[in-house]
């Protein structure tokens, strides 16, 4: 086992990662927004380590905090022009907003290294730190589905007319849900900078954005086993289907149409669903027994 | 050198134009992102170049990659969007679907191509150069633009005075509507989307040509500059489309040549961000964005 | 060539570990591990190609001695540093692996230096880049940084040429290209010639005729072109097109020195100065029987890179042979021995490779100019 | 209680005066009724007072101030809640998750609580799932607490609707047209329901075109035809004018 551990540590390591970018991206799908901004936010997040770490002495702890906050308030300010925006329009917009985060870190070169990204960046993260971190977001996340927010930005979703006439303030609860993908994209973001010692633009580009897409749609965009499904399945399939290495933006394609066509709730949100229709009709016969029983001793 | 520069841009720009319509013409008609045309776009230079290196004329290479493309086009539409649409709500199921297929032509693309950039054999097309008032101007660039002036002129005509034309727009305005009058949606969806992809592989081909340099991720910069110009012209609107995409070349080219290198993308991002806050319609746009909670 | 091929489960793959640990004492262990698909493929696919072309080679010509033979094995990382954190970790936890000759470039080799040295594990990464080697002790670099070569160029332009004035065009989003167009700008200032304009274009771009209209109509005496070949050679067509005045020298680096160059570039490129550690065909003996060999077995013609892991496969052998010398057949003892190689035969640059006191690989490199559509040595 | 003015309001759209120019008033405690042919404008003008059309002319107060230019969740927060003709539910959640955001305004715990799940936040749910629990009995749905919203009968959907209109509590309801598809026990269930709301303080405005419910249950009626307010008053009076007549029978007179 700790052989196997061992082995496959950096895996595990990985899955966690995108676990984590998988509940930034999460969040805003859940409340009905179309972002695609997670990877702008894992940059600004990533950056604001690396730079702090390596040129200033900053403590490591105080600059992830710094990410997470700085990409967190990057998500508001996003949220601003995005607010009269919705569907195809919100899309395009977040991606012109990674579209711009990647330009100007290359165009910065004095302060971001350019095209050469930053180097040097401590390798700190291990397995325990990331477990507790993911532990912590999904804790949040959880609190999110079983309080008041959890509904708003489901029905935001589903219906935002309906969260609008039960005095449900869209501007502000859209400017939330970008809040928390910035402040978790970015967390994500700078514990990734503290464990692959370099960072530059590139990691951030269309194919961070399809991965991150691809495990929440694959996992499931509003239950808590979502982004781990999904993560789980990304992280294992290159070790299955090494053969098919050199066609894994392909296979990942097929992935993406399959499950958005046959599965479109995603693995984890099916089997998270399955199991709350049979507690509910498990729910619902006790109801209906009970009523029965209670017939029966009024008719007698 | 200004007036090169806007030339070079016009040139760049009516290749966007031809590229772009295709991607607004599908989001009239469907309100759906078609995030596959950048790699339609690819196929049709990949396709025209395999077919001229074994042997093919270069017209008829042309001819069958448009076929080609457009056929591509219409699988887009009956893999990623058909049942998509049929469940109704489509808008981001579609957008991811239609990644999804973009990845797979793209992979495709990469094998064949073993990541090499390709380009057409010299002598495909005859290099010469006029000089007209200071300003130079190949035979292909002239070509291209002449191309360019006649398919979106046929297109607008196809648009404004055919049986068809008017069926788009009672599909884009109304699709139930549509088909109470008789209009079949599926057909208009599959010749739109036949003519966005022939479209988009003559771009392709006409890119491949003009910069000599086709490779498999070649789909991805269009597709971003697709955005903008549709941003800036106006969702599903076609002139806003042509305006758009000549204007976006034009600064693309000044930028290039008189602000500091690298800068070219967070301006033109930019661009994008500053339309959709003053005008989310684009600047030549007329339909109703989502008010979202504020009264209409 | 054998591949590793992870079947369908890790299970599968450890008890395919296990079985090669009961191997042979007298086989010698080795991954080649490189970026096989992706963004690095060309540069990690033909390393490997050259690499396994040059172990087969020495194992038939018994270089380790009647019955020994260099064992190896080829692993993808698909330049995805996931993939290849993986990869070397896993291999790292496999005892009989002495050296990993990998991976390829960019942030990906990067990484995997950083693994490397956390689990003291020697690998030979085809980068440049002098931050693999300032890593630790476990980790090499296989090519030439760019201190060693671009003098070669800068001299070339600032002293034969005598240029004053030069253009740069370098790629602004690839690291390595970026890092050897700074040297060069560095170096050519330095002896008195004036930047007359630097402009970054991205790996993806192909629409040049902006940035060629301003360069066509702007003044200089020298235009310095730091891409790929195959965007260097569009960039000089498209220079060409704009009307760039054909008596002003065009350079270009190391990156040049591929048949790709001619091939995508044709009449335009004619006198193109670029340097090159392969000159294509061959310049002598040993170079020239790895070209004709090379292109007998694959039927493509050897570009640099297939000469570099060709030249790195050398180097590695010679190394191992030394740590069976000593006696020392461990990690440590490869390591130990692969830091002190020197005048090692190769078919690149001068034609030997040699490690310095700091670890930094040194084989020389050649100016060379396209003429009648071939690559010859300029002053030869 | 307050109550709800209508002044002098008009919607156009384009040349099409889908209102025009009507005054009304929605007091506290009474069921007003809102009543015209299909096409009338009724729905515009619950539109237009719970936010979601802008107005052309006109005011619309509430308890003296004017929310004609609020936006939807301002009004819904001022205390004026609706349905919708056609229903609006979330179809994803179940009918007790539906009937739970209504609670929305009553919501005090927040964000920070929210996202740590705190004390506060918790207790607070706890007290709306209760109500929500009570609120469904009424309206008979209880044993549909756990389905999804979306699979349930018609007649029950509108339930939902109202119960979730009125969960928090509002000073004003708009109904429009709540007895739609449901039979004479279904209505007759649903008339107490609003009685007792009323009787509560609540303002309710009933937007139907059964006239009959309407003149049951309402003091006063207003009714529309062509965006024009052709009469208002008593039902009983109301329904026997002749223009009334006129505009229900001969609805084919432009």
């Amino acid at each position: 086992m700790i052989q196997f551990y061992y082995a496959y540590q950096p895996i595990i390591d990985f899955f966690l990662l995108s676990v984590g970018f998988g509940y930034s991206q999460q969040i805003a799908l859940r409340a009905g927004v179309f972002s695609i901004a997670t990877a702008g936010f894992a940059a600004i997040g990533a950056y604001t380590v690396a730079i702090l770490v390596t040129k200033s002495g900053f403590p490591i702890a105080a600059s992830v905090v710094l990410g997470m906050v700085i990409a967190g308030v990057g998500g508001l300010l996003l949220s601003l022009p995005l607010a009269r925006l919705r569907g195809a329009f919100q899309a395009i917009a977040t991606l012109a907003f990674v579209q711009i985060v990647i330009s100007l870190l290359l165009y910065a070169e004095d302060f971001t290294g350019g095209a050469l990204g930053v180097t040097g960046i401590p390798r700190v993260m291990n397995t325990g730190i990331l477990l507790v971190i993911v532990a912590v977001v999904m804790y949040v996340m959880w609190s999110i589905g079983r309080t008041g927010l959890g509904r708003i930005f489901d029905a935001l979703r589903q219906e935002e007319s309906v969260a609008a006439s039960l005095g449900v303030n869209i501007g502000r609860y859209h400017a939330l849900a970008f809040i928390l993908s910035g402040a978790v994209g970015g967390l994500f973001g700078g514990l990734q900078s503290l464990y692959v010692f370099q960072i530059e633009p590139h990691n951030f580009g269309f194919a961070f954005m399809v991965n991150v897409l691809t495990v929440v749609i694959l996992g499931g965009r509003t239950t808590l086993l979502g982004p781990i499904m999904g993560a789980a399945i990304m992280a294992i399939l290159p070790e299955l289907a090494r053969p098919l290495a050199e066609y894994r933006p392909a296979v990942n394609g097929v992935i993406l149409i399959l499950v958005i066509t046959f599965l479109p709730n995603g693995v984890g949100d099916e089997i998270v669903f399955w199991f709350r229709r049979r507690r509910h009709a498990a729910a619902a016969a006790n109801r209906a027994q009970a009523k029965e029983a209670k017939d029966a001793v009024t008719s007698s | 050198m200004l007036s090169q520069q806007i030339l070079n841009g016009l040139v760049t720009g009516s290749v966007y134009a031809l590229f772009s319509l295709g991607f607004t013409l599908i989001f009239g008609v469907q309100k759906l992102l078609n995030f596959a045309h950048g790699a339609t776009f690819m196929a049709g230079a990949f396709i025209a170049y395999y077919c001229t290196i074994s042997g093919l004329p270069f017209l008829l290479a042309i001819g069958f990659s448009m076929v080609a493309t457009g056929v591509i086009a219409i699988l887009v539409d009956l893999i990623a969007f058909r049942s998509l649409r049929k469940r109704g709500n489509a808008e981001f199921p579609a957008l991811v679907s239609s990644i999804g297929v973009d990845l797979i032509l793209v992979s495709i693309a990469q094998q064949v191509s073993k990541t090499q950039v390709l380009n057409f054999p010299f002598g495909t097309f005859p290099v010469k150069f006029y000089t007209f008032m200071g300003l130079r101007i190949s035979l292909l660039q002239l070509v291209i633009l002449a191309t360019v002036a006649v398919l979106v002129a046929l297109l607008i005509f196809y648009l404004k005075k055919t049986t068809f034309g008017r069926q788009v727009r009672a599909v884009a305005t109304n699709e139930r509507a549509a088909a109470l009058l008789g209009v079949n949606a599926q057909s208009v969806y599959l010749q739109t989307f036949f003519i966005a992809g022939a479209l988009a592989g003559l771009a392709g081909v006409l890119i491949g040509l003009l910069f000599n340099s086709m490779q498999f991720l070649m789909g991805e910069p269009y597709m971003l500059r697709a955005f903008v110009v549709v941003v800036i012209g106006g969702l599903g609107s076609v002139p806003g489309a042509i305006v758009a995409s000549l204007m976006l070349g034009v600064m693309q080219s000044l930028t290039v040549a008189y602000l500091p290198s690298g800068l070219t993308d967070a301006i033109i991002f930019a661009l994008l961000f500053v339309v959709l806050l003053i005008r989310p319609n684009g600047l030549f746009g007329d339909a109703n964005a989502v008010a979202g909670g504020t009264r209409q | 060539m054998k591949f590793l091929k992870l079947s369908m489960s890790a299970t599968a793959f450890a008890a395919a570990m296990a079985a090669s640990t009961s191997a042979m004492a007298e086989e010698y262990k080795m991954v080649i591990l490189q970026s096989l698909t992706g963004g690095a493929a060309f540069i990690g696919k033909n390393v490997a190609d050259g690499a396994a072309m040059a172990a087969d080679e020495l194992n038939a010509n018994g270089f380790f001695g009647e019955g020994n033979s260099l064992v190896y094995e080829v692993a993808d990382d698909a330049t995805d540093r996931t993939q290849t954190l993986s990869l070397i970790t896993r291999l790292a936890a496999d005892e009989d692996v002495l050296i990993v000759m990998g991976p390829t470039s960019g942030s990906v080799a990067l990484a995997g230096a950083n693994v490397a040295n956390e689990r003291e594990f020697p690998v030979i990464t085809t980068t440049n880049s002098m931050e693999v080697i300032e890593n630790g002790p476990w980790s090499f670099i296989l090519t030439q940084p760019a201190d060693v070569t671009i003098p070669y160029i800068a001299d070339f332009t600032a002293q034969t040429l005598g240029a004053k004035n030069c253009a740069i065009i370098g790629v602004k989003d690839n690291e390595a290209y970026v890092a050897l167009q700074r040297k060069y700008e560095d170096l050519i200032q330095a002896q008195g010639v004036n930047l007359a304009s630097v402009d970054g274009v991205a790996l993806a771009d192909s629409d040049f005729s902006a940035l060629a209209t301003k360069i066509a109509t702007s003044e200089q005496d020298c235009v310095f072109i730091g891409t790929p070949a195959a965007q260097g050679a569009n960039l000089v067509i498209q220079l060409r097109q704009a009307g760039l005045d054909p008596s002003i020298p065009i350079l270009g680096h190391n990156a040049f020195a591929s048949p790709t160059f001619i091939e995508k570039g044709g009449a335009a490129v004619e006198n193109v100065y670029l340097m090159g550690a392969w000159v294509p065909g061959g310049y002598d003996d040993f170079s020239s029987a790895f070209s004709t060999n090379f292109e007998a077995k694959t039927g493509i013609p050897a570009d640099e890179w297939h000469a570099v892991g060709y030249s790195g496969m050398q180097v590695i052998a010679n190394a191992i042979k030394d740590a069976v010398a000593a006696g020392a057949v461990t990690r440590e003892g490869v390591r130990d021995a692969l830091g002190t190689q020197t005048d090692i035969p190769v078919v690149m640059g001068e034609g030997t490779y040699s490690y310095d006191e700091h670890r930094v690989p040194h084989f020389g490199m050649k100016v060379l100019q396209v003429k009648d559509g071939a690559f010859a040595v300029v002053g030869e | 209680m307050p109550s709800l003015h209508l002044e002098g309001v008009s919607k156009h759209f384009g040349g099409l005066k889908a209102v025009d120019d009507i005054t009304m008033v929605v007091p506290p405690g009474e069921i007003t009724g809102l009543i015209g042919p299909n096409g009338a404008g009724k729905s515009t003008v619950v539109n237009m007072i719970s936010g979601v059309l802008s107005l052309t002319h006109g005011d619309i107060r509430l308890d003296g101030t004017s929310i004609a230019t609020d936006r939807s969740d301002i009004v819904a927060r001022r205390g004026v809640s609706r349905t919708f003709q056609n229903i609006r539910l979330l179809p994803e959640a179940t009918v007790l998750e539906n009937v739970l955001i209504g609670f929305h305004r009553r919501e005090h715990a927040g964000v920070v609580a929210n996202l740590l799940g705190l004390p506060a936040a918790l207790r607070e749910d706890r007290a709306f799932r209760e109500r929500a629990h009570s609120l469904l009995d009424r309206f008979g749905l209880d044993e549909y607490a756990d389905t999804e919203a979306g699979n349930l009968a018609y007649g029950h959907q509108r339930r939902v609707e109202m119960a979730r209109a009125i969960a928090s509590e509002p000073d004003i309801v708009l109904l429009d047209e709540p007895v739609a598809g449901m039979n004479d026990v279904e209505s007759d269930e649903l008339a107490t329901i609003f009685r007792e709301l009323a009787n509560s303080g609540m303002g309710l405005l009933l937007i139907e075109h059964n006239v009959g419910f309407v003149t049951r249950l309402c003091k006063q009626v207003y009714v529309l035809d062509s965006g024009r307010m052709i009469a208002s008053g008593d039902p009983h009076e109301v329904t026997r004018d002749p223009k009334v007549v006129a505009a229900y029978i001969g609805t084919s007179k432009h």
